[in-house]
């Protein structure tokens, strides 16, 4: 609502003091584990459990269906400007907040502008491309471009609608002048939403817990789940015997394959395999020897036993390019280097590093927290070494990877990632992976900082008819095989294990899953049997 | 008096010590490699963000500059925010602290009882079946780290007889109680909640036995070694000379000296899990500090680290001046004559 | 005097190397007095030979390096291999045993630099007692202690990625404290003692009085404190690597064993078991030694 | 000797020795000694001779290493060495006390005078255990008797706070407050100065003859011996080797280590040759197989260094273990031994 | 003040020019914890140490014997006064004194038992004042050493033995040879055989006397013992907190002792022969403790304890006078102002 008018009106707290909380029966509750802390303000927050939560406690002006299809959501209809430099949207006048206040233009506007003043989380989403947005009455709101932006409506499901006066209503002093802290403080503990969840109470590090917001606008199925809880586990086997005791419903993705397997014996659990478009990922730096030279980067792609990793480290995964099938756009017949020893010999014998290969070490790095991706390297360290390379592996620390991100001395020659991205255009991906505005951070550890490239991916994205962006994107894709800037080992699924026995899953179940951070755990659409 | 005044100097010693520790910390915190501001806001925060939050936390002056901004602050107890959880690192800490307050406080019961227990216990007859049975077990104890124990509990308590809850403070069917000292057995228990209190006591059980375990044998050795020494004493001999019984001997003129080097050991051994506890937390995630300050050191959040550090160091600090008000009353040589420790 | 006397007189004539040999055999004597000494003595020296010649020991030495059998992942102990394998498939009991170098080197390394370091900050601030270069050394002592070991090694060793000697650094740098505080202890009241006295007033050289008179008096409690400190350096090495910050793979680690293979319980037990029961043999091996070398330098009776 | 009254101490025949590095120290070899009812003994010999190792089997309050071999002790019909735990306590309350050598480390360092010694008067049955009114008085009357200046404000002070002489009143107050026959006083002032010790042998022997009590004292001293005793054992190496009346012994001391005793002590007359005793005792590891000073002794001769001399008695109650005194030595040894004097 | 020290200069200018040791108006206090009170340790002492001499220096626990012998020896810093040695003011410590006098001045200490390093071989430590002094050349320390040790009696084999292995007497045997290495003048004993047994005693009290003879050295022998003193000291200082009472030579001291503190240590101390109970002065009364140095007695500082104390003595402090030839002492009755 517009804040001048309703000044006086009582700031509610929606998040519900823990000691009057009635003892609800938990029945058709959904209990989660995630390593928190989180950032609950939309905001700020990136990461999946961040975008999971956000899908659940706000609206979003469109909404990706589960295969990737865009519909409209908050946003009835929308049309586009002739030069594509601005975009008007329609919104739904009967959707209420979780505190009861109607939701209007100004409030999407205000959340534009406040994603791109504060400029962390999704906003690298628009920061380049959108300049403001407006609402000129209360259904009507107008984004305003810089360039055009193709694939604009896409992101706006990532656009996370805040409620204005409650958010203003509990800022205080910040950097943001006369919008104070734009209310950052407040809503790491508490929600501004009008999603169908409304966040009952949040430990930090701890839990959080949401329950069903009953005046939701969309219809309720009665066996919807009444609410979820998060909960900060991350030790495999307590999460296999919270599981098993049914004190979870839904673990998290990044448990290891042993650990999957063992889960699947348990009566009544399944095991998702959901493709969101992440691809496991060795990210090579194309700037320090000896991953600097394309024939040694090319000697380790045909290095890799892409076939072991398949049946054992993930069975039951598939290979893929640059960009994964899930995104529209990817490209299905694109290169893909096989494990051939003669051919890694032979590139090898090209590469400025034939005389010596062991003089270079390659250090591998991968995340502590992912403990398979060690396997993957093991296997690269393995067939390495029948060459002469000398491989070496480090288990970093996530905060240390990203600080290795920062310098391309940094940088070792090997990053094993499986990013994934936010719309469901595999230009989204191939923006975020390989433009050189992304060097230097987590996103990117090639340092590709190839000019033909950057301006081939901005061209796709500028590109407003659909078609012609995806067959860009397709050229992109072999240029990039071609420069070989990574090993793409395999499409990577998310793998929870749920209990199937107790409530349906559509994501689940369903045979394509748009390629959407987070997407996966909408609950709304849960039923328990 | 003496010894009130020597506790007066300790504390303005203890002081300059907190003084050359927050330098230290700082030092560390500071030489962190990577760009504090892109870790605090992520991969793809803007630039403008990120120029916002470095003025913001002073990342821009020189070194001592930063110090002397940090400190001011810190001594007024704001220690920045966290970039994990974007909360002053001050609520983090206030938040997380009571639990492993909770965790060690009950540690710090059974490592009292069963370590000077069991010392005394095994000092009555050095080289009896009791003696060496408890002494095998606690090289066992000493040689086994807390989370391998908290792995085996887990493995006993949890996965094959769910007799123990797995993880956390409390059930999540349970209702905090309200928070009075944060420790929620004893809120619980002020409140009348007593579920909440009994549920969050057997939380504790596991975690709070596991990071027991270690200093229990410790201290049972400590002991059972000093009072073998002490009954070698002529007092000793004596008050059996003068027909003072066993039990009473053992229990009352022998252990009070012997208490002392236990007992201050007992105390530091207390001081450390504050810090140490992260294993058993991490295993049983236990909301605590101590893994708040893995987690802090992991992910490179500096305030955090800083704070939490710092807290630590203060509570050793406080300790070890606890330790000389122990002693002193156990022994009143340092009581009355002003500490030659 | 009778012929009787004479005879007792000269059996007891002494040369330098029989009476340094009494000398080992009363220190055997009052060492082996414990029997349990002497198994941890017994044991620290299989360690150790085990560390050393562990290529030949080991079954399956390449499965200490680069090496996958992801067919034979998993495998619980069996006749091929005695303790398993791993989720890579490689053999547990060739990893621990290869294990067994990394967690000396550990424990030697942090003792060897955190020991004189500390010894001789002890010792100068010993001997200057009540010195301003005393009381100097002693705040800073003070400062490194006033925080837990593991913490502070815990935030040095996250400052640079996680090896062995970065651990081994970590540890290093807040363990010669304990080292200065013991040394300080001793050579405070040893400086008092009268023998010193005498150096003093003969004229000996301050290095003579320190390295020749005070040191040699603190050599047995720094040899007990070194002992016993191998294996709670050892075991602070494992939480480092339970948490992530030790040795890297393929490298076996015990602390890095447990923490992947108790992701694997109740399951695969063997992969959490053994590395603990390792780790447990290592500590309490050293620790036993500790105590055997305490109780010898305890022994009032000549 | 005075036949019709029986001892109230017969030793007989004791043995001890103590588990040492390299075997066994056999310490107390065939001891035997008698004391009358209110007799006063004293017990003198060179440092490590066994005399604190006698008096503590007494109260059997020996330390661990060591071992009671062979013999008996019984003390007013009670045979100590296998007597019920039961009934030694309370032999040790009330008919017995001993003062130990050192003031300093026979009080115990942390608890105040006054629980001491009311705490060995408690268990003494002097007073009703509940009454603590009666027993205060009585402690403060034991320190009274002691002419301890202040008793009311000692009792509430700790040892360290009391001087030597102090300290051993103390001592003395504890052992007398509850002893009724026997009392045994530990070398109770070689630490002192000669006018403390002049005004504490004073105390114990007022204190003790009023009580009719027996008395042991263990002394380096011919000098205190003198002073205090009827007579005297002169102890070598475990054994007694000569015992008589004091001024007979000290008149006509009889065994060459007696005499070499007398010949070493510093007289106020002045000007006599110090001439000592050369070498030092023997190890008690492996013993001298016969008289164990025959390895010093200056008359030694064959039979010496082949089996123990036992006692001869020559008249007066004198007794020497020496075999100068044996009529079957031929006459040409003992004047050889004499000639060489 | 003035007066004392008038009368102390005439103690010592009485002396001959052979006085090796010089002590006048010396002053030892200890700082306490509280600011305003002092340990009076030694309050001003004068006496001389002449050549080849035993002066006796008794007194009971605590009356400053020890710390007259430390300050002498540069250990503690005195407070005020001077120490001259063979014309030499020495009263700096013994850092600051040049390492030739070092060697003319040693000590052995009361405890043999602590002033041996207990981790150095017997030839090391009698070998290392050898080397620290260039006494020897480096060849022939070992040999030099040896004759050492059978100089004061030892066996050949405590060359190699650890000070553990070795007895009590022993013990003061190896720290006498120690002392012995440079070839003092001076030596000063501190209670050496009071930890040993006295058939031990017998044996270092002859070595020490035979050696003074040896080697021309004077001896300021610290005891309690009177009886020992009474057969070795030639002059006798009796102590009582921090201040000398009496001084005299020997047989003067026991035959006409003046103070009343010296009869009731010569009357307590216990004999073993009738001849000797006879030598005693009449029976005095020992009675009550050696008060704390830190608080004084006014007057006189035996006061508390003196049987023939009378009103003056509880003011003011008497002076030092001579009785008899070479005899002084320090009491109210012989002070010709009372
Ligand atoms: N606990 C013990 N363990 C081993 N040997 C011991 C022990 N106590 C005493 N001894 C030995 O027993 C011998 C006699 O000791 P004891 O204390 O009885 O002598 P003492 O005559 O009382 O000597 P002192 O006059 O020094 O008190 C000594 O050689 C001593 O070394
Ligand atoms: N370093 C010191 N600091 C404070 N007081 C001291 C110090 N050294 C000695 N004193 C005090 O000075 C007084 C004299 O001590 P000193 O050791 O000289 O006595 P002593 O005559 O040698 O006694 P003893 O016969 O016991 O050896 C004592 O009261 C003692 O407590
Ligand atoms: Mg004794
Ligand atoms: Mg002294």
């Amino acid at each position: 609502g517009k804040s001048e008018e309703t000044e006086k009106e009582p700031v509610t707290d929606t998040t519900v003091d823990a000691d009057a909380t009635p003892e609800t029966s938990k029945e058709k509750w959904l209990y989660l584990n995630a390593s928190l802390p989180l950032n609950y303000d939309p905001a700020v927050g990136a990461s999946s459990v961040d975008s999971s939560i956000m899908i659940n406690v706000y609206d979003n002006l469109v909404f990706t269906e589960i295969d990737g299809t865009v519909i409209p959501h908050v946003a009835t209809e929308w049309t586009e400007s002739e030069d594509g430099l601005s975009y008007t949207f329609k919104i739904r006048d009967d959707i209420k907040f979780h505190n009861g206040d109607p939701l209007d233009a100004y409030d999407v506007a205000f959340s534009m502008n406040r994603a791109l003043e504060i400029g962390q989380g999704f906003s690298y989403l628009w920061v380049n491309y959108v300049d403001r947005a407006e609402a000129t009455d209360p259904t009507t709101v107008v984004f305003y471009l810089n360039k055009t932006y193709g694939v604009f409506v896409s992101t706006l499901t990532r656009l996370s609608i805040l409620n204005e006066e409650l958010v203003m209503a509990n800022k205080v002093d910040g950097p943001y002048g006369e919008f104070g802290d734009y209310g950052m403080n407040w809503l790491s503990t508490n929600d501004a939403g009008s999603g169908p969840y409304k966040t009952e109470s949040i430990n930090i590090a701890e839990n959080v817990t949401c329950s069903k917001f009953d005046d939701y606008w969309m219809e309720w199925d009665e066996n919807a789940p009444d609410g979820f809880t998060f909960q900060a586990v991350n030790e495999t086997a307590t999460v296999r015997t919270m599981l098993g005791n049914k004190e979870l419903s839904i673990t998290d993705e990044w448990q290891t394959q042993d650990s999957l397997n063992a889960m699947a014996e348990i009566d009544g659990v399944e095991v998702t395999n959901i493709y969101s478009g992440a691809v496991a990922t060795f990210e090579m730096n194309t700037k320090k020897a000896p991953t600097d030279c394309i024939h040694f980067r090319k000697c380790l792609a045909y290095l890799f036993d892409y076939d072991t990793a398949i049946n054992y480290v993930y069975p039951g995964t598939k290979r893929t390019g640059p960009i994964s099938a899930s995104y529209e756009g990817s490209d299905p017949d694109v290169f893909l280097y096989p494990f051939d020893k003669a051919k890694a010999k032979e590139e090898l014998e090209q590469s400025k590093y034939a005389d010596n290969p062991g003089e270079h070490t390659v250090e591998i790095h991968y995340s502590a927290d992912v403990p398979d991706e060690e396997k993957l390297a093991l296997l690269l360290q393995e067939a390495a070494a029948e060459l002469g390379i000398n491989v070496t592996i480090t288990a970093t620390p996530w905060s240390t990877m990203i600080a290795n991100a920062a310098t391309i001395e940094s940088t070792p020659s090997i990053s094993v990632m499986y990013p994934s991205d936010s719309y469901s255009e595999a230009g989204s991906v191939l923006n975020l992976r390989y433009h050189s505005a992304t060097t230097g951070s987590a996103l990117q550890f090639e340092w590709l900082q190839d000019e033909a490239i950057d301006t081939e991916i901005e061209a796709a994205l500028g590109e407003q008819d659909k078609d012609k962006r995806l067959s860009m994107y397709k050229d992109i894709q072999s240029n990039l095989v071609e420069a070989c800037p990574s090993i793409w080992v395999l499409e990577w699924p998310e793998q929870r294990a749920y209990r199937a026995d107790l409530f349906t899953w559509p994501e689940a179940e369903a045979e394509k899953n748009a390629p959407i951070m987070g997407r996966c755990l909408y609950f709304r659409t849960i039923k328990f049997k | 008096m003496a010894g009130f005044k020597y506790i007066l100097k300790r504390m303005a010693w203890s002081i300059f010590v907190l003084f050359g520790l927050s330098i230290l910390i700082f030092c560390i915190a500071r030489v962190i490699p990577g760009d504090t501001a892109t870790m605090a806001l992520g991969s793809t925060a803007s630039e403008h963000a990120k120029e916002l939050y470095r003025e913001q936390n002073h990342l821009n002056e020189p070194l001592p500059v930063q110090y002397f901004y940090w400190i001011g602050d810190a001594v007024r107890g704001n220690f920045g925010n966290s970039t994990q959880t974007k909360r002053p690192v001050a609520t983090d800490i206030k938040e997380f602290l009571p639990a492993t307050l909770e965790l060690i406080a009950f540690a710090a019961i059974l490592e009292i009882i069963g370590g000077i227990g069991l010392g005394v216990l095994t000092a009555r007859k050095p080289g009896g079946l009791l003696d060496n049975s408890v002494r095998v077990t606690s090289y066992l104890g000493i040689a086994t780290p807390s989370f391998v124990w908290g792995i085996l509990f887990m493995l006993i308590f949890c996965h094959w007889t769910h007799l123990l809850p797995t993880i956390g403070r409390l059930s999540s069917n349970i209702v905090p109680p309200k928070n009075i000292t944060g420790l929620y057995v004893i809120d619980g228990i002020l409140t009348g909640n007593t579920a909440a209190a009994w549920d969050a006591f057997k939380h504790i059980i596991m975690p709070g036995t596991a990071l027991a375990l270690t200093g229990i044998a410790q201290s049972a050795r400590m002991t059972r070694a000093s009072m073998l020494d002490n009954m070698d004493k002529d007092y000793v001999s004596a008050e059996i000379a003068a027909g003072i019984p066993m039990r009473r001997v053992m229990w009352v003129y022998v252990l009070r000296p012997s208490a002392i080097p236990a007992v201050s050991m007992i105390a530091l051994d207390i001081a450390a899990m504050l810090g140490n506890a992260f294993m058993v937390e991490q295993v049983f995630s236990y909301p605590g500090v101590s893994k708040y300050c893995l987690n802090a050191i992991l992910n490179k959040d500096l305030n955090a680290v800083v704070g939490v550090v710092l807290v630590i160091g203060v509570s050793f600090l406080l300790v070890n001046i606890m330790v000389d008000i122990i002693s002193a009353f156990l022994d009143p040589r340092i009581r009355l004559q002003g500490g030659t420790i | 005097m009778s012929k009787k006397n004479e005879k007792t007189a000269n059996t007891s004539v002494a040369s330098r190397s029989a009476v340094r040999w009494d000398n080992i055999k009363r220190n055997w004597y009052m060492f082996s007095r414990n029997k349990i000494s002497v198994v941890g003595f017994v044991a620290v020296i299989l360690i150790i030979l085990v560390a050393i010649f562990q290529q030949y020991i080991a079954p399956y030495p390449e499965h200490s390096s680069a090496y996958t059998n992801f067919s034979a992942a998993k495998l619980s102990p069996n006749s091929q291999y005695w303790l398993g394998t791993d989720a890579s498939g490689r053999d547990v009991l060739s990893r621990i045993i290869f294990s067994f170098r990394g967690a000396l080197i550990m424990g030697v390394g942090v003792i060897m630099v955190a020991a004189p370091v500390g010894v001789i900050m002890g010792l100068l601030a010993g001997y200057y007692k009540g010195r301003i270069v005393s009381t100097i050394i002693m705040r800073v002592v003070d400062i490194f202690l006033s925080l837990p070991s593991l913490v502070l090694a815990l935030a040095i060793s996250a400052i640079f990625t996680p090896t062995l000697f970065h651990s081994m650094m970590a540890i290093t740098v807040s363990w010669w404290a304990w080292y200065a505080r013991l040394v300080y202890g001793a050579a405070s009241s040893i400086r008092n003692e009268y023998y010193i006295q005498s150096a003093e007033l003969i004229g000996a050289s301050r290095k003579h009085i320190i390295f020749r008179e005070i040191l040699p008096n603190c050599w047995f409690t720094i040899l007990t404190k070194m002992t016993l400190d191998m294996g709670i350096v050892i075991l602070m090495g494992a939480s480092l690597s339970f948490v992530g910050l030790g040795a890297q793979p393929p490298k076996p680690d015990l602390g890095t064993m447990i923490s992947d293979g108790y992701k694997l319980l109740p399951d695969a037990w063997w992969l959490t078991i053994f590395p603990a029961a390792a780790i447990m043999l290592i500590v309490l091996s050293f620790n036993l030694l500790g105590d055997g070398i305490a109780d010898m330098l305890n022994a009032k009776e000549v | 000797m005075v036949e019709q009254k029986q001892p109230i101490l017969r030793i007989e025949d004791l043995y001890i020795n103590y588990k040492v590095y390299g075997g066994y120290s056999y310490v107390i070899d065939g001891l035997n000694l008698n004391v009358f009812p209110g007799e006063k003994i004293a017990l003198v010999g060179e440092s490590g001779c066994g005399k604190t190792t006698t008096v503590k089997s007494i109260l059997r309050v020996l330390p661990k290493q060591a071992k009671i071999a062979g013999g008996s002790i019984v003390f007013d019909g009670h045979d100590v060495l296998n007597i019920k735990p039961n009934e030694l306590n309370e032999v040790r309350r009330r008919k017995m006390s001993m003062i130990f050598q050192d003031p300093t480390a026979s009080l115990n360092p942390v608890f105040t005078i006054g629980k001491q010694i009311s705490d060995s008067i408690k268990y003494s049955g002097l007073a009703d255990r509940k009454d603590k009114k009666a027993i205060k008085e009585r402690a403060i009357q034991a320190l009274n008797d002691c002419s301890m200046p202040d008793p009311e404000r000692i009792m509430g002070n700790y040892p360290f706070q009391l001087s030597g002489g102090m300290r051993q009143r103390v001592c003395i107050a504890m052992a007398l407050a509850t002893a009724s026959k026997f009392m045994i006083a530990d070398e109770p002032t070689t630490n002192l100065d000669v006018t403390i010790q002049d005004q504490v042998l004073k105390l114990i022997r007022n204190l003790t003859d009023e009580k009719d009590m027996s008395l042991i004292l263990i002394t380096h001293s011919m000098g205190v011996a003198r002073m205090m005793a009827d007579r005297i054992c002169v102890m070598y190496a475990g054994n007694i080797v000569e015992n008589a009346k004091t001024e007979e012994l000290l008149e006509k001391p009889q065994h060459p280590y007696t005499v070499g005793l007398m010949n070493s002590i510093p007289k106020l007359t002045g000007d006599s040759i110090l001439s000592g005793i050369p070498g030092r005792l023997p190890s008690y590891l492996t013993p001298p197989p016969g008289c164990r000073f025959s390895t010093r002794c200056p008359h030694a001769f064959d039979s010496c260094f082949v089996k123990k001399p036992p006692f001869y008695d020559i008249g007066n109650g004198h007794q020497v273990a020496c075999y100068l005194h044996d009529k079957s030595v031929p006459q040409s040894i003992k004047e050889e031994a004499v000639s060489n004097e | 003040m003035n007066e004392m020290a008038n009368s102390v200069t005439s103690i010592n200018s009485q002396a001959t020019g052979d006085n090796v040791l010089v002590v006048n108006n010396m002053k030892k206090y200890f700082s306490t914890k509280d600011k305003d009170c002092f340990v009076k340790a030694i309050d001003d002492i004068s006496f001389t140490v002449r050549r080849n001499e035993v002066v006796g220096l008794v007194g009971e626990s605590g009356s400053g014997k020890s710390t007259t012998a430390y300050s002498i020896m540069g250990m503690h810093s005195i407070t005020s006064g001077e120490v001259i040695f063979k014309g030499q003011d020495i009263s700096m410590l013994a850092i600051k004194r040049p390492k030739s006098l070092k060697r003319e001045i040693q000590i052995v200490f009361q405890d043999p038992g602590t002033s041996l390093n207990p981790q150095r071989k017997i030839g090391e430590i009698i070998s290392m004042p050898l080397r620290v002094h260039n006494i020897v050349p480096r060849s022939q320390t070992e040999k030099r050493a040896r004759e050492l040790l059978d100089l004061v009696g030892l066996p050949q084999d405590c060359y190699y033995k650890s000070p553990r292995s070795l007895g009590g007497g022993e013990k003061q045997l190896v720290a006498i040879a120690r002392a012995l290495t440079t070839n003092p003048s001076l030596m000063i004993l501190d209670e050496p055989t009071s930890a040993l047994d006295v058939s031990i005693q017998a044996k270092i009290i002859t070595t020490l006397m035979e050696l003074r003879e040896q080697f021309d050295m004077s001896y300021l022998f610290i005891t309690h013992d009177m009886s020992l003193m009474r057969n070795i000291a030639d002059r006798i200082a009796i102590m009582y907190l921090g201040r000398i009472m009496e001084m005299a030579p020997t047989a003067d001291f026991f035959e006409k002792p003046q103070h009343p503190y010296t009869k009731m240590l010569v009357s307590s101390i216990p004999v073993v022969l009738q001849e000797e109970e006879d030598l005693k002065p009449v029976q005095v009364e020992s009675q009550g403790e050696i008060p704390s140095p830190v608080n004084v007695p006014p007057g006189c500082r035996f006061n508390t304890r003196c049987p023939e104390k009378f009103e003056s003595c509880l003011v003011d402090e008497p002076q030092m006078v001579k009785v008899f030839p070479d005899h002084y002492v320090s009491c109210h009755m012989h002070d010709p102002r009372t």
